[in-house]
């Protein structure tokens, strides 16, 4: 019962930074969002009884995307500014 | 003997959740970044060390990976949030308007001087 | 002078491994003795930061007060950050101020970093040479001296044992 | 506006199926039989506690070998398009300095996170974990150097090598469970060993290892890639 | 629990799809992909699940004589864990292609490039 509770407070959590991440203008501000996604994600999966999936997310998902996102994001900026 | 160490474990991990939403509470209500910063880093760092302490008492066979959990927070939380500081401070984000000083900024403002000068030497010389 | 370094990172690594195991049986132990070997030459060709840590009693004993020094430090900050959150009036009075450090070794100076970050109202944003950059929440004073002996002081008199 | 019309109906569509969909998911109540013959036989064939571990490495090897073949494939392919002139590689950057807190911190912690890679993937058969977590861990390692130290670069020549020969290792593991077992990437090459102990399962630890080893030096090529193309404008 | 993470996943999978469909930024495609990439595994994870049932890992909890009735279905788990390393290089790849185009159309509205337009 209270997993189920938790479980729809992560899904609302989910949704709402999706929406964010998909319609922010600000692409700093999406792309961290998209990272939170992951982050609740591997929550998600670590309450539907797979930790190695969840590992995996939090990972890759949360972590090396975000990072690979803001290395092409500062390379795009010195290029536009300079 | 065992229920009681459960039920200490269980109220110190409720009190490091408090921590926890104190600091998330500092977040908000502070007004500039640096001061959101030391919120976060101590109530943070201290919620987390007392959350897997009371982990840690509920269930002993997990002590050993948490208090290498705990050593590992006790050493990255307090250099994340001086990069993090640092980085904000580089990339000019404005102090609270009520801050009394700020030493750190006399020598930046300096060295962008000199910088600036540089940039005009060379129009100067195309 | 190199050789040491590398004996006390492989001890650490070897520490952190059983740890992570929480088990003593041979079979963890020699795969973990081959692992934080390999990692060790692996890493420590040119790293000079354990060599700095001096290992005598006295040491130790300065290093098991700082544990007590530190963590009432931790708790103390703790209040005082909720105290300031939970006000009303949010009665902070911000700002940087410079301190001066004795301490040369560079693992010392992470460390004390680190303390001053963790405790009350003190952050530690930039640290070049023996001068430290510190946002204090609630600034008393911007005289140099006077700030060092009211943050530094009391960690560094036992990290210049530890770490020299 | 034809346009938003268009992303309307193509969504209202999509969620009428998923509507059906959702309307028709009773939900699973026992295990269908493939999953029930992995459940009953896997600890006697195989010999690993963890039977995601398992499945990823023996029963489905053949998976997992295509999915580092796209990764290496993704790896080159980023490579090749991002590559940059050798007069741009001298150029030297003028690039703020970090602080000396976060070098320091970095020699300590990046051995650390190394060791819990390892350890990650030591114990894939054990616990949660294997190949790909250690792999983003180290890689993640890695990072933290390079942040660390923004002057330095990948050395991609010494990442390609690991990663090579941790492939060609693989492979070779591979073919020795067809000679000395009964299938291409069989674990049964090493003895079993005790149920629940680091040495067991065969050759599942070793290929994992192997695995983690190539997917940790992709990544951090990858990673490497996108980084040094920052040189290029200035 | 499986039903909340379900349809979860598939308003998800919908707010990625908008996004790839809608934006104009290619960098905002790209999130948007990622964000449908993480729907599809909390569909098929969601799917694996039966409720009342711990992870498949056979130690002192899960004896193996009981494993059948004790443990959830492994096989999509092992699927989605190859699924997000894939995700992750084809996220890299996609983000070389913008970094490539962005270097010679100064770019990155969607809407310039119309180079295979006729």
């Amino acid at each position: 019962m209270i997993l189920n509770i938790t479980a729809v407070f992560l899904c609302i959590a989910i949704l709402v930074m999706a929406v964010i991440a998909v319609i922010h203008k600000k692409l700093v501000i999406a792309i961290i969002a998209s990272g939170v996604v992951s982050l609740f994600a591997s929550i998600i999966f670590l309450l539907l009884a797979a930790p190695d999936v969840a590992m995996t997310e939090a990972a890759i998902g949360s972590g090396l995307t975000t990072i690979i996102f803001f290395y092409v994001l500062n390379k795009i900026r010195k290029e536009s500014n300079g | 003997m065992d229920g009681t160490l459960q039920i200490i474990g269980a109220i110190i991990t409720l009190i490091g959740s408090i921590f926890l939403f104190l600091g998330s509470l500092g977040l908000i209500r502070m007004p500039d970044s640096y001061n959101r910063i030391q919120a976060g880093t101590k109530a943070s760092t201290l919620g987390t060390i007392l959350t897997l302490l009371g982990i840690a008492l509920i269930n002993p066979d997990w002590s050993g990976k948490l208090i290498l959990l705990i050593l590992f927070v006790l050493l990255t939380n307090p250099i994340s949030s001086n990069v993090l500081a640092r980085a904000a401070h580089f990339i000019n984000i404005p102090l609270y308007k009520k801050t009394v000083i700020d030493k750190l900024k006399k020598e930046e403002t300096i060295k962008v001087d000199v910088s600036d000068k540089k940039i005009n030497n060379k129009t100067d010389k195309q | 002078m190199k050789i040491k370094n590398h004996i006390i990172l492989f001890l650490v690594l070897l520490a952190v491994w059983l740890l992570l195991n929480s088990s003593f049986e041979i079979h963890i132990l020699s795969v973990g003795v081959v692992v934080s070997l390999i990692i060790t030459l692996v890493f420590c060709r040119n790293c000079n930061v354990f060599s700095e840590i001096k290992l005598t009693p006295k040491a130790f004993f300065y290093a098991i007060i700082y544990v007590f020094v530190f963590s009432g430090a931790l708790i103390k900050s703790n209040f005082d950050v909720a105290r300031r959150v939970v006000t009303p009036s949010l009665p902070i009075n911000p700002g940087i101020v410079t301190v001066k450090t004795k301490l040369k070794s560079k693992i010392g100076r992470l460390m004390l970093a680190n303390s001053i970050t963790l405790t009350p109202g003190t952050l530690t944003i930039d640290i070049k040479d023996d001068i430290m950059y510190i946002h204090w929440i609630d600034v008393l004073s911007t005289n140099i001296d006077e700030d060092t002996h009211q943050i530094v002081s009391r960690f560094e008199k036992y990290l210049e044992v530890i770490y020299g | 506006m034809v346009r938003k019309f268009l992303i309307f109906i193509l969504i209202a569509s999509f969620s009428v199926i998923f509507i059906n969909l959702y309307q028709n998911f009773k939900g699973q109540d026992k295990l269908n039989d493939l999953s029930t013959y992995y459940a009953e036989n896997e600890p006697q064939e195989l010999g690993a506690q963890n039977l995601v571990t398992s499945i990823v490495v023996t029963y489905r090897g053949f998976d997992t070998l295509g999915e580092v073949t796209i990764l290496f494939l993704a790896a080159s392919i980023i490579g090749f398009f991002l590559k940059i002139k050798e007069s741009d590689k001298q150029k030297k950057r003028d690039l703020r300095k970090t602080s000396e807190i976060l070098e320091t911190a970095s020699k300590i912690l990046v051995p650390l996170i190394f060791l819990l890679g390892v350890y990650v993937f030591a114990n894939g058969h054990l616990t949660p974990g294997g190949g790909f977590q250690g792999g983003a861990i180290m890689a993640s390692g890695m990072v933290l150097l390079l942040l660390a130290n923004p002057e330095k670069n990948v050395k991609h020549s010494l990442f390609s090598g690991i990663e090579s020969i941790s492939g060609f290792t693989y492979v070779i593991l591979g073919l020795l469970g067809i000679y000395f077992a009964y299938g291409f990437l069989d674990n049964r090459v090493l003895p079993l060993g005790q149920f629940g102990n680091i040495f067991s399962a065969g050759l599942i630890p070793l290929i994992y290892t192997f695995i983690g080893l190539k997917v940790g030096s992709e990544l951090t090529n990858i990673v490497g890639n996108l980084k040094e193309t920052q040189k290029e404008t200035e | 629990m499986e039903y909340i993470s379900l349809i979860t996943g598939f308003i998800m999978l919908m707010i990625g799809l908008w996004g790839i469909l809608s934006q104009k930024n290619i960098i905002k495609i790209i999130i948007g992909f990622t964000i449908f990439d993480t729907a599809i595994n909390i569909i098929i994870i969601s799917i694996g699940y039966i409720s009342g049932r711990t992870a498949p890992i056979l130690d002192k909890a899960v004896p193996v004589k009981d494993a059948v009735t004790k443990i959830v279905d492994p096989i999509p788990q092992a699927l989605v864990l190859t699924s997000i390393v894939i995700s992750l290089g084809v996220t890299a790849l996609m983000l070389a292609y913008a970094l490539k185009l962005h270097k010679y159309k100064n770019t990155l509205e969607i809407n310039k490039f119309k180079d295979l337009k006729w």
